[in-house]
């Protein structure tokens, strides 16, 4: 079976997803995107699945189509009911119960920076885009995916800059409930090159499989701190046949996991 | 009986005129759409300054051309970007970065608690967000303190009240009941917190017609309607139109050329889609119908 | 012109909300509400009025058809938008400037009192019926009316009970803005006999006028505390020809105020 | 590709069920409005105890018969009433005055605001209301605390969270997407606090009816959808049929007896309604349906 790393992800994504939970899918985020859908189509019919500002199933679509933007109004055709946006934390009755989670920097506790590099806040050496929900999202979300499009040193590092997004502070399996955040904090740490889990102790970034084909030398060698790295590191499990034929078929057929 | 209804119906030259030098200006709808872009321009011809603009809760390119024209001091935004297209406005990230504009830093659920506590006329309201986050060292108007009833750590977060809001719509009555096609994203949270609101819309309908779906009316009582079709160009307004790629593709090389050091590109857009056209419908003129028609709406 | 003190009522009230105010109207107190309507087709045609949980205006109906209950959803028919009830208080834009405050107790400074009367809150003498939304919209409004069905030295008493809705509390021009409330507090206190309103200084009731036929001594002979007494008292201005005429033809056509 | 999307309905029988003594229960819709009193009867007949009864923000007669009922230890309402009437339930001035129920006095405003403080997971929320007045001393829960930003008094609002709350509405699919006729009164403030909604409908209709006008649905995700036709009654249901105010009548004076001490007619009325009939069906027919029909809509 034939498949791009991309696949991969979206299947490895879609395999943690249970039948019932409510997913927000952004745009902006086409993997994770992807692993949501073909979670939906492959074993969640009880999915809500939240898109352009509206919640809906989309199980009795042949073909899912891509946008580009978030609010794009043509993925409201489909609208069972209305999100209005300010109401989006209101209750995690209306809040995702997972969500995904990218960085400019994260570290080995799973915190995320989205503000910008630099020391001083007032003459950020990077200014970055901002931390758009992220902050509020990770305090309720049963938990999160860190996602990075790129697995780079200068990314993946020792400590973030600043922090956007709490996830697991200076580690410790209790460093949430300490805060008293009800959420469950970042599962996972997905990249294209590795899967990061977190040690169940002191919470430090622990790598969990490699892509089928990535050492764990080269994953060390792109990133910027030490991950735990147990004696045996598997490989991350390939997408099925008929994960492949979903996602070809439904949820990506314009390949842009394939590009 | 021959008691009239007054109508608040304004044209967009005149509605501008109520954003003055110095005011909190904030803009509704949601990164790639529904922002009142043809009050945005007016603004901006009009050479308004020292703005606070309190962006969408994710905004978009809208408050990099403010920024960009020379009208910002505070940006309070959670987001200003384009998506794919600029993963960051190029004028906030040069502007921030050079020290240029203050930013209030916060994320969205802060952004609405900030709203919500301005139209509830509260000093502050408490929030689980930013917990051992830096948001409350790069923002010292947030305060971590401890819950009076269990001692446990909140942040609180004060009242952001802007004296305007803009908000672009898809209908309203004379009468300053709005409706929207699809959630109208935040656009109640702004109307709720600001003192005056301006509405630009795609259609005014009759009133008769806003009472056939009540349920849909979002916003009433707003202070001005503007009849501005096309009003949000270059981004999509639901129902109506997509964006304009072309167009923010063409402001986003100006943009990246006059943080870069090279302005002519930016003043010939500002010159060709601002200060040249008298008025919203010699913008659209400018624009062109072929291109506007291009902007299917499925 | 022969008129009922209901009717007199009403229109005292209706001359004192202007154009542009956005009121709602209660179904519970007939006579403020025929006030409220009165002022609408009178004076007000751009008035918002809050009717059954909706916004509306009523200027093009002929004849207004009286409700006994607050959410009869037949009143709904001419709404221009809806009111969900747990967002009226999320704005003074959602909320009415007007309002009118009833009690089982009012007291000299105009504080009033629903939730009952006895020395003991857990052992109450008179159980009443809550605070309904009256701590919260008092808080509020640009200002109120205190409202009574009744005249009665119980229910005009120099000390509440308890407060429910915070008037001039113990007195004073600041007695409000202390305390940061951003609503204007009580205007008059409006009875079958009279209508007080607050001395400017220390915010004691005062005689403003009393309904023709009604003399000073019966106002105090039924009012159990001491209010201010200028020394000429007018009289409540009668209604209009023009203003019964519309009370009778449009807003109370089944003569509930005539009763 | 077969999945099929699990259906949510149940009967009010097997609903009922999910309240268990000794739980916090909330019952949505507004004085004579939009209760869901298939459920409320249920709940009685299968002797349920100890009820905290978190009432709608105006609660009407339904909170007054659980009391009557010997069902609840605690309310929580800032009005139980039926207007013009009964200003007062007559169970509840008389369980109120005798110490047999606490109450958790508040008024709307903060009963709002603890039920969105439970939503968002705070300890706690501020509010302006009760400054002032006696609600902080007679609700010990309520406390008046200095803001951490500028020092001012502010009362503090704990969390209300029901364990299970009732509604009823217009229509729902058999998923969980449920429209009213009308606002939905505070209904969705219940849903968002509650760990498990229970919504009795009007009408059960197919997903391409919500799907229709998507607007409308007022919540989504409700744990079980209950077929109820007139399962309001005798309060109002908004836009099928309005209230009874024969049977309420029927209902006050066998209450006002029963505490005035005879209890004779209050077990008549609970044994025909509520005992007798084996589910709502069968309530419906001991109604009659010259009585239910004659309950017209405009």
């Amino acid at each position: 079976m034939d498949y791009t790393t991309k696949e991969l992800i979206a299947a490895f994504i879609a395999r943690d997803l249970h039948d019932g939970e409510n997913i927000v899918v952004g745009a902006n985020l086409p993997v994770p995107r992807a692993g949501v859908l073909l979670a939906h189509l492959h074993h969640g019919p009880n999915m809500t699945i939240g898109l352009s500002a509206t919640q809906t199933s989309l199980l009795k679509e042949p073909v899912l189509q891509p946008f580009k933007y978030n609010r794009d109004f043509r993925a409201a055709r489909w609208a069972e009911s209305y999100m209005l946006h300010h109401e989006t934390f209101d209750s995690p009755k209306l809040i995702s119960d997972v969500f995904f989670v990218g960085g400019i920097q994260i570290d080995r506790f799973g915190n995320s920076n989205l503000i910008g590099v630099g020391r001083d806040y007032r003459r950020l050496r990077f200014r970055g885009p901002g931390a758009i929900g992220t902050t509020t999202m990770t305090v309720y979300t049963k938990r999160y995916y860190l996602y990075l499009n790129s697995h780079d040193p200068r990314v993946l590092v020792e400590r973030c800059d600043f922090v956007t997004a709490f996830g697991w502070g200076a580690g410790g399996a209790d460093a949430r409930t300490r805060l008293g955040l009800p959420g469950g904090g970042p599962k996972y740490c997905i990249t294209p090159l590795c899967v990061f889990d977190f040690e169940e102790e002191d919470k430090r970034m622990r790598l969990k499989s490699v892509h089928p084909g990535v050492t764990v030398e080269q994953v060390l060698a792109r990133t910027g701190f030490k991950p735990v790295v147990p004696a045996k590191v598997g490989e991350t499990e390939p997408p099925t046949a008929e994960e492949i034929a979903i996602l070809r078929q439904r949820v990506d057929v314009e390949g842009v996991l394939r590009s | 009986m021959t008691l009239e209804r007054r109508s608040r119906i304004v044209d967009e030259v005149e509605a501008a005129t109520r954003v003055k030098d110095g005011m909190c200006l904030s803009i509704g709808g949601h990164i790639m759409s529904s922002h009142a872009m043809a009050l945005v321009r007016r603004i901006i011809r009009q050479g308004t300054r020292n703005l606070t603009v309190v962006g969408a809760a994710s905004a978009g390119l809208e408050v990099d051309l403010l920024i960009g024209a020379g009208c910002v001091r505070k940006v309070v935004a959670p987001y200003v970007g384009a998506e794919a297209l600029a993963p960051i406005g190029p004028f906030y990230k040069a502007a921030a970065e050079r020290g240029e504009i203050e930013t209030w830093e916060c994320d969205e659920g802060m952004y609405y608690t900030a709203l919500r506590a301005a139209a509830l006329r509260l000093p502050f309201l408490p929030t689980l967000a930013g917990l051992g986050t830096s948001l409350p060292e790069v923002n010292p108007d947030l305060k971590v303190f401890a819950d009076p009833l269990t001692g446990r750590p909140l942040v609180a977060v004060p009242p952001l009240q802007p004296d305007v809001a803009l908000i672009h719509a898809a209908y309203a009555d004379p009468y300053g009941n709005v409706q929207f096609v699809g959630s109208g994203m935040g656009d109640r949270a702004h109307h709720r917190a600001a003192t005056v609101t301006i509405v630009t819309v795609e259609r005014v309908v009759p009133n008769e017609e806003i009472r056939r779906n009540p349920i849909a009316t979002a916003l009433w009582n707003v202070d001005m309607v503007v009849r501005a079709p096309y009003g949000s160009h270059p981004f999509q307004s639901p129902g109506f139109y997509l964006h304009d790629e072309a167009h923010l593709e063409e402001y986003l090389a100006a943009a990246r050329a006059a943080v870069g050091g090279d302005r002519g590109l930016f003043d010939k857009y500002l010159e060709r889609y601002i200060f040249g056209p008298a008025n919203h419908a010699e913008y659209l003129q400018t624009v062109g119908f072929p291109r506007i028609l291009s902007l299917h709406e499925v």
